[in-house]
This record gives structure tokens, C-alpha cells and sequence, in this order.
């Protein structure tokens, strides 16, 4: 019995109310789905079961005794293994060392054994049938699906009685969520207890249980699965009914003006020359594995990454060196790690959005604040950015909130090539919904747009046309009724498809 | 409107009017205006210093090498004039020199990626040693009279070099609150990566907190020496540190994207105060130097209190 | 003496920063002389070392003596560094400007124990081995502090400079100056100390701070230079000129006529190192040296503006009492930072030339 | 954008020698600088003036030097794996020389008089770390006030530079065992603490403070703990260096210690230890030291005046980092193509 019950939760950071009385009960032996818009309190209760905060008010058990862990080790040693949505890998400790931390093997008078360490984590690696490779790397050289699968490995290194997962298939490939979810169902069978807390509802449907619905902080429903159809799932989480969460496609696009066109276009060695026509009112999509050259393709366009052959846009040929220049030709991005490379989190919003636009809105180098007033307005309204007063941290605002203002930065430069990547990672449905609304209307508007979707479902049912890459190449190019597997099919198989009805 | 967004700079200031309340209360001359016009003298030198510090520190850089660059200036002016080079050439040549450390100060830093602590302490080591070559480990070398006379000068009541702080305030107060270049420096202070994919260039907009700090450096070895009527080669010994302390006292955070000029300015009040207050209660050198210690250490910790909370508090805890 | 391994080393010091000697005269029979100076950022070092090599570029000197001068940086462990690296050449005489009285010990016991004339000199150390020659600051305040108590009529309140924190120098000066100040039997009381660590910024803003709680001081003490007293009152609006005192430098004897200030400028003659060279000679030709136990005083002059009033009750140093006049001992047209007196009377060298 | 190499799965693995090539182009040329720099001024000084290197007592010499400065930058080191600086070790070698030259001592009270000056240092050091890690405020202001305090101390107990060491202290650490020069034995010794350190989970945690202090709070390392004790180590060091400084010396100062705040930020520095935490070696730190203080040497050797050394000093900090920063821009760009 590894029953985990939590009842009338509280947490506030500051004036935010994370959680407001957030009750949940999971047993030992079923994966348990947690779901919830952005910021509707899943992760603080993560958080709280997994040591890093404590709660203000209500209580938690597992196995009928009470739990409340004064720091990760506590809650590790209660048997709470947590794969954190932010991950909790050191980037400059070698990929032993992380795996490993805390249960080294042989470690004699404070010094551990380098050699047994090695072993150890390659030993552990083999078990959960990942090739070992070099486990002397830093883990800041791995990508983020590598970094994911190695702290989920961490995590069950630890055997864990209950196993938390946050967000934890966001950054995987299809391949790589099917190895995650037989590790779950085979955990769950020998009696643990999963919590699984994901935006992909498919991923909810085929993997948990039962489940629960967090919304504002608080529980609002929940049950087995089978009772809960998505359309209610959805309804809960919002507290509205969703008509529908893919915009319709765009009719007829094949003959539509050219309003962007790629010639031998690429970054070698890693993304091959290939031609590319992006049609007005049409929404391409890019695919396949993780690192297949998607990354590179978007690099080179923004100027991020030197790239060979031409862009035409409109009817100039542009070459960028540098985000400043691409953005000035009109080629705007959208980059993939929200944190990192798209905010300045410690600034406000205002100073968020306005950033892109700094020349358009000044004269000799001072910013007319009454443009800015309107532009920061303007876009605060259109995509009803939940903000109190403009000058607020962007850092404080919710995770669907940031990535608003992120959109709202980069559209404000009018941009003509549009280029997202895997703008929609970890955005729930209701912020995911509006963002595919504006990625059409931009569409429509003319602005040729590219994005690239780790979520093979998205891309079938939002793109007019997707192109799969493998290895540099394009594999497959898909158009007209596109099923995900043929997306996955294309990208993991080995045969070659062409342009399919 | 909502002070609370400008609490740290507001607690530099409190600081500030509590240490002189407390001065006044001890003595009564602690007020007397010819003494207030003297603290603020000898604020100046480390408010103007502060401009160039305070906007490398938002970038989460810093100047080190400020100590030698004012020194450099003061000697150099003294030497070329007094070898008969008009002042205005002299003053000319010397803040282009000026302008050349700072560029390779800035180029190295945002071109060649050095981290700016060792850049700078570098290029301070460098200065110190052409400089101690150049004059043999000496100057002796009138001071140029016209230069003094300028800087004491009275103009409108108040000595000429207050008004040069504060046109320095005024001009680093806009800069940070009105102009595209502020914004762009918060941005990169805040995150670089993000800053420059939002179409910043990043290091172009790097280069010029050094550049201007070199030339704050500079102009304040000229003002410092038309003060004392004398170049030494121990001028910039106190401006090693001083300035970024000032920086910190004044609220902003050494790793960059917060802060503004206005507190570096309270933060020049505070230590002048403190090195002016210290004094009176007749403490020896060593008790002088743990008071400081001190009270620079509840200083920085007042002013940076509610900055460090959030900090700890940030959402991807 | 420096006999054998000096093929690389003789050919090298030609090459070196201040040969004196001028041209190519056979390095192999002259005697090899070095001075070690730490630099400290003020005007009096370069100007001693300057004299030093005017000095080598005449009799006794020109024909015997190769000069070699030696600066380090202003830590004693730098200077330590340095000074392995000197008695690694091996020279005939070494000449040490301490950075510290102790903690060179060390290294110039290494040197005398490898037969190397040791003279310490300006900043003398303790190590027994070694010459010392040294001004007596303790004489020399004893009579400035006589002077001050004379010129305020054994009243009135003074700030006192103490020097640079940690230098014993320092407090060889404070303690003597009340030692004077307290013979004539007044009760000139001090208001205040500050740090003025030889340079005019400090002083100025050290006195500059002090003024505010005593507005009516009269006198200041200075261990460096005269005029940052002047401007400190000045800046604090006291019409009051304050008697001063500080260290020989033309420009501070120009100021004080020119403030029509009562000064009293103790004099901090490069000279000092005219007379160690004297006895490194000495000491490398055979001749009689005194014992090395005993500091060689170095004569000293005080210069003051009343000198026709001034008569100190003890004068253990006999030190000389000279008007400050200009044309005589103030030059207007020289570099205010030129020490005085600039050369001893045996030597043919213009202050023109010793300021360079 | 994150464009980085390999397949989706944690890396191709290879044989031991591919493993072993790359961990040595992963260290990379910045870890082999220090030894480099080394070697090329060790040479030039010896080509230039062999006397500088092997004449009599050059060993020895040369080694005493680099003593207190490889102590002082082997806790810097420390400080500096988790993003800190301490500048307070001035203050700390200082109070120690201090404390040394106003007390005498022989036999075992040497001793008991050595272990009370060192535990001073750790003191020193407790009050800099609890500062640090519970006020949360920047370890540069911190250990700047820190410095001014400890400094002040030093002038209380010693207000004038000199006073005299215990002579048994200068005895027991100078001089040669076994023919080889004590200095020597104690960088030898330095480089073998390392040697073991280096694999404990106290410089792993240190590591980790510094790569990401978050993360690393998440994974269970004890964040308070282990800053502290990164700055009471380099408190202990840097006590030991003014021990043995007062031994070389034989006297005390109260600012002895000043010179070595940014000289040992620059070993460690030129010893290839980022200034952004999570990565270096203290060892590399200690070659780094020796680097630093060969230049005032090779200026010595080239007959200059030695005002350029401090130029050169400066300079080759400005070069090294330089080269470092170009060849780690290089290496991701080898690596994003
Ligand atoms: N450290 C913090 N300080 C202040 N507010 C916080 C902090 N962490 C979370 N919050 C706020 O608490 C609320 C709940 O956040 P939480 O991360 O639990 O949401 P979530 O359900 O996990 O969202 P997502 O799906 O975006 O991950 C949000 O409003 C968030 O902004
Ligand atoms: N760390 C924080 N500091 C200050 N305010 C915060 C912080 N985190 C969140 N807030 C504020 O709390 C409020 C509620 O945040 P929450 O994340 O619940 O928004 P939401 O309405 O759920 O957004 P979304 O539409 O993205 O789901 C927001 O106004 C936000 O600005
Ligand atoms: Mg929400
Ligand atoms: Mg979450």
C-alpha cells in the first residue's frame, strides 16, 4: 500500500495563491494524471511533495502516515522520487555524476572512485536499455531530450514508492515517450504509485488511470479515466467548453502567391541544401526525431547559425548574420526555451514586449513613451495578457502569461517570415488554442510561417503541409489530410515518401 | 506612484539622510555649508566614477580599471602641459587615451568574451606598469594652474565641478530611464541570449559602459587633480573598489539587469557620508576600518534586501 | 669579489635600466653596486634614485663604480623576489631602500653571508649585518614639535597626520612631534588625527573631514605635504591660515610664502643616498666603515618661516635652521615636488639637473 | 535555440581510447595553458639567465614565493567552484602575520600557537561563509567588507609593520629536507591534496553550487553547508599563507596580506578556473601561481625595469582568458556545426 493522499493543500508565494486547497488521492499500483492550464498549481504541488517548498496549510500522507518533507533529501528518503519540470540535472557535473549523486558507489573516507562511478552509471544506463556512450560528459553538452531521458533515469535509480513526472514527455519524441510509458506501466504494476502531469491529453488517455483536474490552485474533478472524454477534460481545466482546439486549414493553398522561398537552403553539415516555396495564407510545419536538423534550420534562417544557399522574401534575396539583421530583413522567431532565449524575466513586461521594437518606437535614440504606451496596450489586449501593471517582472507572470508576451514581442516587428519553435511546449490547451488562432490569422494576413512541433498530433492537425527531416534531409513532405502516423512513420522509418496526395 | 517599485534606491537615500542626521546631531558644523559643499566634492568624484561603473554592473560586468585610467589621465595632463602643450590639447589627448582603454576594455569583454572582472583588473595592471615606465616611477611636474582655477572655480554659488556631477547625473538618468540604449543594456543585464535573439546587439551596446567608464574615469583624475592641485601616482588607490560598492549601496544587483543611477548617486552619499562621520568619534585607524566594514555591510544589506528576496524567491525555483 | 660566474651577468647590467659610468668602459674591474628601491608612488624615491646616478657619474664614483638601480613593486614580498634575484649576480655592494624594516632580514643575511656589502639606507631595516644610514625623524620632530608649540604660544587646537597605517615610519614621527609639542611646557591640545599617507588627496580629505567638529583649529601636523592644508581650510570658508608643518619639497616652501603661512618643513634630502654610496665605497676599497650596529646620520636641515624667532630648547640632532626664502631654498620655476636639500655640497650637481 | 550534436539517446559511445581522446580534447587546451605558460617562461628566464633557475638556493627561492600565493589561490579555488570571490583573505593573511609577530613561541606552544592562528583564519573564513550564504548577499561586497574588518583587526594587534616571529617558526618551515627545499615539499603536498580532493563529494557539491545553484538545492546538496565550509577552507588557507610569510619573514605586518587579494584571483584565473563557477582545478590554480610570479623573473632576466612586470602581469591575464574564451567559442562552434 503507497497511497498518496493529499487533502486542502495551501501554498502561497506572496500574494499569489499557487494552491488553495488542492486535494488528490492516488493508489499504490495506477499512474495518476494531473492536469491544469498554466499556472493552475501542479507543479507547486510537485514541489511540495518533492521537498523543494513547503506548504501553508493542509495535509499530505503517504501509506496513511504523515508526510512533510523539510528538504529534497526528506522527501527522497520517504521514497518520493520526482522528475522536475525544470529538471534537476547540474550542468557542469559529467553525466555520472548526476545520475549517481547521492548513491555513488563505493565512496571511501568522502572521495569517490571515479572508475566505479563509471561503471556504475553505465551499468544503470544498460538497465533501462539506453546505450551508455561517454558518461563522462558534462551534462551541459547533452540536448534537452537527452537531459530528459537521463533525469527520469535518475529519478528510478532512487527506487522510488511513488514516482512523479512533470512534464516530463514535453521535450521527448514518440519513440522515447513509449520507452517512458513502459517504464511507468512497469513500474505502477509492481505497486508504485505514478503521478503524471502532462498538456498532451492523448498522452493523459493512454497512460493514466485515473485522474485529476487542478484548476486556480484547486481541484475541481476528477475520476477514471474512461468517464472523462477529453471534450470534458478540457471544459474542466478551463472552466469553459472548448469548440474546437485546431483552427481549421487553409483551403486551397497550393496556388496561393509564394510569399517566402528557400533555394539550397542549408547549414552543413547538419541540415542539407533544400528547397522550400511558403505560400500565403499556408502554415508549414517541421518535423521528425529530435536534432534531426530542425534546429539548424531555424538557426540559419534568424542568422543564428551560418547557413548557404538563398531566402527570398518577397522579392529580395536576404543572407543574416546575425537576429538583428534577420529581424530587420522581417524574419521574426520564436525561440524554443522560453527562460533562456526568449525573456528577460526579470524585467517588466512592458520592457519585454517593446525590446524588438526599440527602433520603431524612438526618435534619436529615446523611446517615445506614448508609442510604447499604445504598443504595449495594443498587444496586452490581443492576446489578453493576465498582467496587474505593465511594469511587472515577466518572471511573475504565468508560464501561458510569458509565452503571450514572448508572441506578443516578436509580432509587434510586423515580421514577413514568422519561424516558431516548439513555441507550444509545455502551454496548455486554452494559451495553445489562442496561439494557433494567431499563428492562421498572421497566415492569412501574408506572413509566410514555419514552425517546427515536437508533438506529432499538433503538427498533423494544425500544419497545411509538414515537412519531416532525418538526418539534414527532408524525408517526407506531408499535405492534405495528415495523420501523426504518418508523421512518426516518416520519421523514424526508414523508407522515403513523397509528397502524399 | 507605486514607490515600492523604487525601494531600493529610495532606502539608499534613507541611508544617506539618517547618516547625516546623524552627523548633524554630533555637530552642528556637520551642516554648515562650506562643509556641505565639501562632501559633495569628494561624492563627486565617486558619483562620476559611478556613471561608467554603475552601467557596466547592469550589463553584470564591472571596471576595475579605473584606478590607473585616472591616474593615467591626471599624470599625463600634467606632464604634456607641463612640457608646454596647451591645457585643451592636453585634456583633448588624454580622453582620447581614455577613449582607447575603454574600447579595449569593451572590445575584450564583448568581442573576445573575457570575463570583465579579469579584463579590466588586467588592463589596470597593464596602465599601472606603462605608466610607471613612462615616468620612471615619478612625477614632478607642475600641475596646471588653469585647471584648478576651472574646478574650484564658483559658478552660480557652487564650485564647478558639482555642476559637472550634476549634469553627469542628469545626462546618466536619462540615458537609463528614456533612451533605447538604457533598455537594451537592462535587457542584456537581464539575459543576453534572450536580449540578442529580440534583435539586441548585444556587443555593440557591451562596448560603451566601458567606454564611458573610462572616460568618467578619466575626467575624475582631472577633477581630482585640479582639486588637490597635485598628480600622484596613488591617486586612484581609493577607486579601486569605491565606486561598485557605490553601486551596490545605491540597490543594484552585481549580476546585472537591476539597479539604476540614481542609487549609485545615494550610494556616493553614503560612503562620503560614512568616511566624513567615522572621523568625529575619534577612532583610530583600525576601529576606522572595522566601523567601515560594517557599516558597508549594513549598508549593501538594507539596500538590497528586498532585491536578494525576490531573487530567492524567482518562479523556476 | 665578483669573480667568477659574471661573463652573462657583466654583459647583461650594461644593457640595464641606469648604467651610470656612461660609456664603454670594461665592466670587469669596477666595483658592481646595486640599489634595491620599492617603489612607492611618491616624487622623493625617483628623485634620490636620479641623484644616485648623478652622483656615480662623478669622483669618487666615475671610475670605480658601476651603478646598477633596482626597483620593485611596492610589496615586501616583491621586493624579496627581487632582492633573491640581485644576490643571484652577486654584486660587490647592495644598497637597500627597505619596504619593511624586518622583513627583508631574510634575504640580506643570505646576501652578507655571500660576501655582499650590505647598506641599508632611507628605510632602514633591523638586520644586524647590514650599514645603516637614516635621517632621525625622531630628532628632527622633536624640534617641529617645539616649533608648532612656539608659534601657537603653547595654545589653540592642531589635527595630527599619522602617517600610513602600518608604516613604523609613521609612528616614529607622530610620537616625536608630541614629544616636542610637549617640552615647552603648553597645552596646545590635539583635536583630531587623520590617515594622510604621504599624499596630498588623503591629506587634503583627511584634514578637509576633521574641520568639521574644529573650525577653530590653528595648526596642522603633516608627515607629507604643506598645502593640502591650505586648500582644506580654504574649502571648509576659515579665513584662518594654519600653522603647518610637513617635509621638504620645493613646492611646499613656495606654498607656504605664498599662503603667508608659518611652516615649519622638515627637510627629507635625497641626500641620504649620496652618503650610502660613500660608504658601500667605503666599505668594497678596504676603508674604515663605522659599525653597522649604529645608524650614520644623515644631516638635516628644517626650514621655517621665522627663523630669526625659532630657537628650540633641544636640539638633539643638531639639525640646521634655515629661512625659507625663495631663490635660496623655495624655487618658483622648479617642480614642487623636488626634495630639499637636493645634493650634498661635495657634489657638482645643479637643482636643474636633479629635477630632471 | 539549442542546436547541439549527436542522436536523440545519451551519446554513441566508442572504445576506451575514443573515450579517452575525447575526455583529453574535452579538457581541452585551456587546461593544459597553465602548464604552458610555465614552461615557456621557466625556459626564457633559464635561456636568458640560467643563474635565475639553477643557481644556488634558486629552488628554494623561487618556491617560497610561490608558497603563500599557491595557498591563498588553492581557497580561492574553492571560493570560486560555487560563483564566489573572497576577497577578505587579505584581511585573513594580515591578522596572521599579526598575531605571529607579537607572540612568541617555541617547542610545542609553536605549535599550539600556529593551530590557534589557522583555526583564526577558519573563524574568519565561518563568518565570511555564514555572511554568504544566509544574508544571500554578494560574496564580492561581503568579503570586501569583510577584508576592511579583518584588516582593521590586524592593525589593532599589530599597529606598525614589523615585530619579530617566533625564530623557532622560520626554523621549523624554511630551509631543506631530505635536499629538497620545504617550499617545494609544500606545493608537492598542495598538489597531492588536490590530487584527493578533487573526487570528493565536497568539491563535486562545490561544483554543482556554482553550475547552478538551484538545480543543485533540488538534488539534495546542502547549499549553506557547503559554501561555508568553501570559505572556511579558504580562511585556513589563507591563515597558513600568512603563517608561512611570518616564517619567511620572520616579522608581521598588518597589510601584508593586501597584495594577495587580486594576485590570487589572477592565479586562478590564469589556471584556467572559470570566474563563473562549476568548473577548474585548484592544482591548475597552483601552476597558475607560478605563472604569475615567474614574470617579474623573465623581467628581471630581460634586464627591463621592472614596472613591466605588472604590464606583463596584466597582460598574460588579458591573453590567457582571451585565448581560453576563443578557443571555448571555437570549440561550440565546431560543435553547433
Ligand atoms: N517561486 C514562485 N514565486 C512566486 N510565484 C510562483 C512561484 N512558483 C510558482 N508561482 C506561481 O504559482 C502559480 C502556480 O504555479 P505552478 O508552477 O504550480 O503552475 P503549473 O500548474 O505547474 O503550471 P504549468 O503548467 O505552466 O507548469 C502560478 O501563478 C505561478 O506564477
Ligand atoms: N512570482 C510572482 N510574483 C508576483 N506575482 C505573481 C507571481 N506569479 C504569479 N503572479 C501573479 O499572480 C496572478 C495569477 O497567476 P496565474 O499563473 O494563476 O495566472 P493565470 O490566470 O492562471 O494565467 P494563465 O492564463 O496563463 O493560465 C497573475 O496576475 C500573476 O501576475
Ligand atoms: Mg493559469
Ligand atoms: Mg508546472
Amino acid at each position: 500500500m503507497r497511497d498518496l493522499v493529499l487533502s486542502d493543500v495551501q501554498k502561497s508565494y506572496g500574494g499569489t495563491r499557487a494552491l488553495r486547497g488542492a486535494s488528490l488521492s492516488a493508489r499504490s499500483g495506477e499512474v495518476h494524471g494531473l492536469v491544469g492550464e498554466n499556472g493552475a498549481g501542479k507543479s507547486t504541488l510537485v514541489k511540495i511533495l518533492s521537498g523543494a517548498v513547503r506548504a501553508d496549510g493542509g495535509s499530505v500522507a503517504l501509506d496513511g502516515r504523515a508526510l512533510r518533507p523539510r528538504s529534497p533529501q526528506e522527501a527522497r528518503r520517504a521514497g518520493i522520487g520526482t522528475v522536475f519540470q525544470e529538471l534537476s540535472l547540474i550542468p557542469d557535473l559529467s553525466v555520472a555524476a548526476n545520475l549517481l549523486y547521492g548513491i555513488e558507489p563505493r565512496v571511501r573516507a568522502g572521495r569517490i572512485s571515479t572508475g566505479a562511478l563509471h561503471a556504475a552509471a553505465r551499468d544503470a544506463l544498460a538497465r533501462f536499455e539506453l546505450p551508455a556512450g561517454d558518461v563522462s560528459r558534462p551534462v551541459r553538452e547533452l540536448r534537452l531530450a537527452e537531459r530528459q531521458v537521463l533525469e527520469i533515469v535518475k529519478t528510478l535509480l532512487h527506487e522510488p514508492q511513488v514516482l512523479i513526472l512533470d512534464e516530463a514527455t514535453s521535450a521527448l519524441l514518440p519513440e522515447q515517450v513509449a520507452w517512458l510509458f513502459a517504464l511507468v506501466r512497469r513500474f505502477a504494476a509492481a505497486g508504485g504509485c505514478a503521478l503524471f502531469i502532462s498538456h498532451r491529453l492523448a498522452e493523459i488517455e493512454s497512460l493514466c488511470d485515473r485522474v485529476t483536474v487542478f484548476r486556480a490552485g484547486a481541484d475541481v474533478g476528477g475520476g477514471a479515466i474512461g468517464e472523462l472524454p477529453e471534450a470534458r477534460l478540457v471544459e474542466l481545466m478551463l472552466g469553459r467548453a472548448v469548440e474546437r482546439i485546431y483552427p481549421p486549414k487553409a483551403p486551397a493553398a497550393r496556388d496561393a502567391e509564394v510569399v517566402c522561398e528557400l533555394r539550397s537552403f542549408g547549414a552543413p553539415p547538419r541540415l542539407q541544401p533544400l528547397d522550400l516555396k511558403l505560400r500565403h495564407g499556408e502554415l508549414v510545419g517541421v518535423g521528425g526525431l529530435d536534432g534531426q536538423g530542425q534546429a539548424e534550420l531555424f538557426g540559419a534562417l534568424f542568422g543564428t547559425v551560418p547557413a548557404a544557399g538563398s531566402v527570398l522574401l518577397g522579392a529580395r534575396e536576404l543572407r543574416c548574420a546575425s537576429p538583428a539583421a534577420a529581424l530587420d530583413a522581417g524574419i521574426a522567431l520564436v525561440p524554443e526555451d522560453r527562460a533562456a532565449e526568449g525573456l528577460c524575466l526579470t524585467l517588466g513586461v512592458r520592457d519585454n514586449i517593446s525590446l524588438g521594437s526599440l527602433g520603431g518606437i524612438s526618435r534619436l535614440g529615446v523611446v517615445d513613451r506614448a508609442r510604447e504606451r499604445r504598443l504595449v496596450a495594443g498587444a496586452v489586449g490581443e492576446l489578453q495578457i493576465k498582467v496587474a501593471d505593465v511594469r511587472d517582472p515577466v518572471g511573475g507572470l504565468s508560464g501561458g502569461n510569458q509565452q503571450k508576451v514572448l508572441l506578443s514581442r516578436v509580432l509587434a516587428r510586423s515580421p514577413r517570415l514568422l519561424l516558431l519553435y516548439d513555441a507550444t511546449r509545455g502551454v496548455d490547451v486554452g494559451t495553445k488554442t489562442e496561439i494557433y488562432r494567431l499563428m492562421r490569422e498572421q497566415a492569412a494576413a501574408g506572413v509566410a510561417v514555419l514552425f517546427y512541433s515536437s508533438d506529432a498530433a499538433e503538427l498533423a492537425a494544425l500544419a497545411d503541409r509538414v515537412l519531416v527531416l532525418h538526418d539534414g534531409v527532408v524525408r517526407a513532405q506531408l499535405s492534405g489530410e495528415i495523420s501523426e502516423e504518418e508523421i512518426v512513420a516518416a520519421a523514424v522509418g526508414g523508407r522515403r515518401k513523397e509528397a502524399h496526395a | 506612484m507605486s514607490l515600492a517599485r523604487h525601494r531600493t534606491v529610495l532606502t539608499a537615500y534613507a541611508i544617506a539622510l539618517l547618516l547625516f542626521a546623524v552627523g548633524t546631531l554630533h555637530s552642528l558644523d556637520f551642516a554648515a555649508p562650506s562643509q556641505l559643499k565639501t562632501m559633495l566634492v569628494y561624492a563627486s568624484f565617486i558619483g562620476i566614477i559611478g556613471l561608467g561603473q554603475t552601467l557596466c554592473i547592469l550589463t553584470g560586468g564591472i571596471d576595475l580599471s579605473v584606478p590607473w585610467t585616472l591616474t593615467g589621465a591626471a599624470v599625463l595632463t600634467s606632464v604634456m602641459t607641463a612640457e608646454g602643450r596647451p591645457l585643451g590639447v592636453a585634456i583633448a589627448l588624454v580622453l582620447a587615451l581614455a577613449l582607447v582603454v575603454g574600447l579595449l576594455n569593451g572590445i575584450g569583454v564583448a568581442y573576445a568574451g573575457v570575463p570583465p572582472i579579469i579584463m579590466t583588473l588586467g588592463m589596470n595592471g597593464a596602465l599601472q606598469g606603462l605608466l610607471l615606465v613612462y615616468t620612471d616611477g615619478g612625477i614632478s611636474a607642475n600641475p596646471p594652474q588653469g585647471l584648478t582655477d576651472f574646478v574650484l572655480g564658483d559658478t552660480l554659488g557652487l564650485p564647478t565641478q558639482l555642476w559637472i556631477w550634476a549634469a553627469v547625473i542628469a545626462l546618466g538618468c536619462a540615458l537609463l530611464s528614456l533612451t533605447t540604449f538604457g533598455r537594451r543594456l537592462y535587457a542584456i543585464g537581464a539575459n543576453r541570449r534572450a536580449a540578442e535573439l529580440a534583435g539586441v546587439r548585444a556587443r555593440r551596446v557591451l562596448v560603451a559602459p566601458y567606454v564611458i567608464s573610462a572616460l568618467g574615469a578619466a575626467v575624475t583624475g582631472l577633477l581630482v587633480m585640479g582639486f588637490t592641485g597635485q598628480a600622484f601616482l596613488t591617486m586612484g588607490d581609493p577607486y579601486l573598489f569605491s565606486s561598485a560598492v557605490a553601486v551596490a549601496v545605491g540597490g543594484a544587483s552585481i549580476l546585472g539587469g537591476s539597479g539604476h543611477y540614481a542609487g549609485t548617486v545615494a550610494g556616493a552619499l553614503v560612503l562620503t557620508l560614512v568616511a566624513s562621520l567615522l572621523p568625529l568619534f575619534s577612532l583610530g585607524t583600525a576601529w576606522l576600518q572595522i566601523a567601515y566594514g560594517l557599516i558597508l555591510l549594513a549598508a549593501v544589506y538594507a539596500a538590497g534586501l528586498n532585491v536578494t528576496r525576490k531573487k530567492r524567491g524567482s518562479p523556476d525555483a | 669579489a665578483c669573480g667568477s660566474s659574471d661573463s652573462d651577468s657583466d654583459s647583461s647590467s650594461s644593457a640595464s635600466t641606469s648604467a651610470a659610468g656612461g660609456d664603454g668602459a670594461s665592466g670587469g674591474e669596477k666595483i658592481k653596486m646595486v640599489i634595491s628601491n620599492n617603489f612607492l608612488g611618491n616624487d622623493f624615491r625617483p628623485q634620490m634614485l636620479k641623484l644616485a646616478e648623478l652622483t656615480a657619474r662623478l669622483p669618487p664614483f666615475a671610475d670605480t663604480v658601476e651603478l646598477e638601480v633596482v626597483n620593485a613593486e611596492n610589496t615586501t614580498q616583491a621586493q624579496v623576489a627581487s632582492l633573491n634575484n640581485i644576490i643571484q649576480g652577486r654584486p660587490d655592494v647592495l644598497l637597500v631602500d627597505a619596504g619593511s624594516p624586518t622583513a627583508l632580514n631574510p634575504a640580506l643575511k643570505r646576501a652578507c653571508a655571500a660576501g655582499i656589502r650590505v647598506v641599508s639606507f632611507d628605510q632602514v631595516v633591523t638586520e644586524p649585518c647590514a650599514w645603516k644610514v637614516a635621517q632621525s625623524h625622531a630628532d628632527g620632530q622633536l624640534v617641529v614639535g617645539q616649533w608648532m608649540d612656539q608659534v601657537l604660544g603653547g595654545k589653540g587646537k592642531i589635527l595630527v597626520d599619522r602617517g600610513l597605517p602600518g608604516a613604523p615610519v609613521s609612528r616614529e614621527i607622530e610620537d616625536s612631534f608630541m614629544e616636542g609639542l610637549e617640552l615647552g611646557g603648553g597645552d596646545v591640545e590635539v583635536a583630531g588625527s587623520f590617515d594622510g599617507k604621504y599624499a596630498p588627496g588623503p591629506e587634503q580629505q583627511g584634514i578637509s573631514q576633521l574641520l568639521v567638529g574644529n573650525r577653530d583649529a590653528t595648526g596642522v601636523m603633516t608627515q607629507g605635504y604643506c598645502n593640502p592644508a591650505f586648500k582644506a581650510f580654504r574649502q571648509a570658508g576659515i579665513s584662518t591660515v594654519p600653522a603647518t608643518t610637513c617635509y621638504g619639497y620645493n613646492g611646499e616652501l613656495v606654498g607656504c610664502l605664498k599662503e603667508r603661512a608659518q611652516c615649519a618643513v622638515l627637510a627629507g634630502p635625497p641626500t641620504v643616498v649620496q652618503i650610502a654610496m660613500k660608504l658601500g665605497l667605503d666599505a668594497a676599497q678596504g676603508r674604515e666603515t663605522p659599525p653597522t650596529s649604529e645608524q650614520v646620520p644623515v644631516p638635516v636641515t628644517l626650514f621655517v618661516t621665522n627663523a630669526d624667532e625659532f630657537r628650540p630648547a633641544e636640539n638633539p640632532g643638531n639639525i640646521a635652521i634655515e629661512q625659507i626664502e625663495l631663490g635660496t631654498n623655495a624655487y618658483e620655476e622648479l617642480p614642487p615636488g623636488l626634495a630639499l636639500p637636493f645634493t650634498l655640497d661635495e657634489y657638482d650637481i645643479t637643482a636643474e639637473q636633479a629635477a630632471g | 535555440m539549442s542546436a547541439t550534436t549527436a542522436d536523440p539517446r545519451i551519446d554513441g559511445g566508442g572504445r576506451p581510447l575514443q573515450r579517452l581522446l575525447r575526455a583529453a580534447g574535452r579538457a581541452g587546451l585551456a587546461a593544459w595553458m597553465p602548464y604552458l605558460y610555465v614552461a615557456v617562461l621557466g625556459g626564457a628566464i633559464w635561456a636568458l639567465q640560467p643563474a635565475l633557475i639553477d643557481g644556488p638556493g634558486a629552488v628554494d627561492v623561487r618556491f617560497s614565493a610561490v608558497v603563500p600565493l599557491a595557498l591563498v589561490a588553492f581557497g580561492q579555488t574553492l571560493v570560486m567552484f560555487t560563483r564566489g570571490i573572497d576577497l577578505a583573505v587579505g584581511g585573513v593573511i594580515s591578522t596572521a602575520t599579526a598575531l605571529l609577530a607579537t607572540r612568541g613561541a617555541d617547542g610545542a606552544t609553536l605549535w599550539l600557537l600556529i593551530a590557534a592562528v589557522v583555526a583564526l583564519g577558519g573563524v574568519a573564513g565561518l563568518i565570511n561563509g555564514v555572511a554568504v550564504a544566509v544574508t544571500r548577499l554578494q560574496p564580492f561586497i561581503v568579503t570586501l567588507a569583510t577584508w576592511s574588518i579583518f584588516g582593521g583587526v590586524a592593525l589593532l594587534i599589530l599597529p606598525q609593520e614589523g615585530g619579530a616571529s617566533p625564530p623557532a617558526l622560520s626554523e621549523a618551515l624554511l630551509g631543506s629536507v631530505l635536499g629538497v627545499p620545504k617550499a617545494v615539499w609544500v606545493v608537492a603536498l598542495l598538489l597531492a591534496l588536490w590530487g584527493w580532493l578533487r573526487h570528493t563529494r565536497l568539491i563535486t557539491d562545490l561544483r554543482a553550487i556554482g553550475s547552478d545553484e538551484q538545480r543543485a538545492r533540488l538534488i539534495g546538496v546542502p547549499i549553506a553547508r557547503r559554501t561555508i565550509q568553501a570559505y572556511v577552507l579558504s580562511g585556513l588557507f589563507a591563515a597558513l599563507a600568512g603563517v608561512w610569510i611570518a616564517a619567511q619573514t620572520g616579522s608581521g605586518s598588518p597589510t601584508a596580506g593586501d597584495p594577495f587579494i587580486l594576485s590570487s584571483v589572477a592565479a586562478v584565473v590564469l589556471g584556467g578556473t572559470s570566474i563563473f563557477g562549476g568548473t577548474g582545478s585548484a592544482a591548475a590554480s597552483i601552476v597558475g601561481a607560478i605563472a604569475f610570479l615567474l614574470i617579474p623573473d623573465l623581467i628581471a632576466a630581460l634586464q627591463l625595469e621592472s614596472f613591466w612586470s605588472t604590464f606583463f602581469q596584466g597582460a598574460l591575464l588579458i591573453a590567457a582568458v582571451t585565448v581560453s574564451s576563443i578557443a571555448a567559442q571555437l570549440k561550440r562552434r565546431r560543435g553547433a556545426a
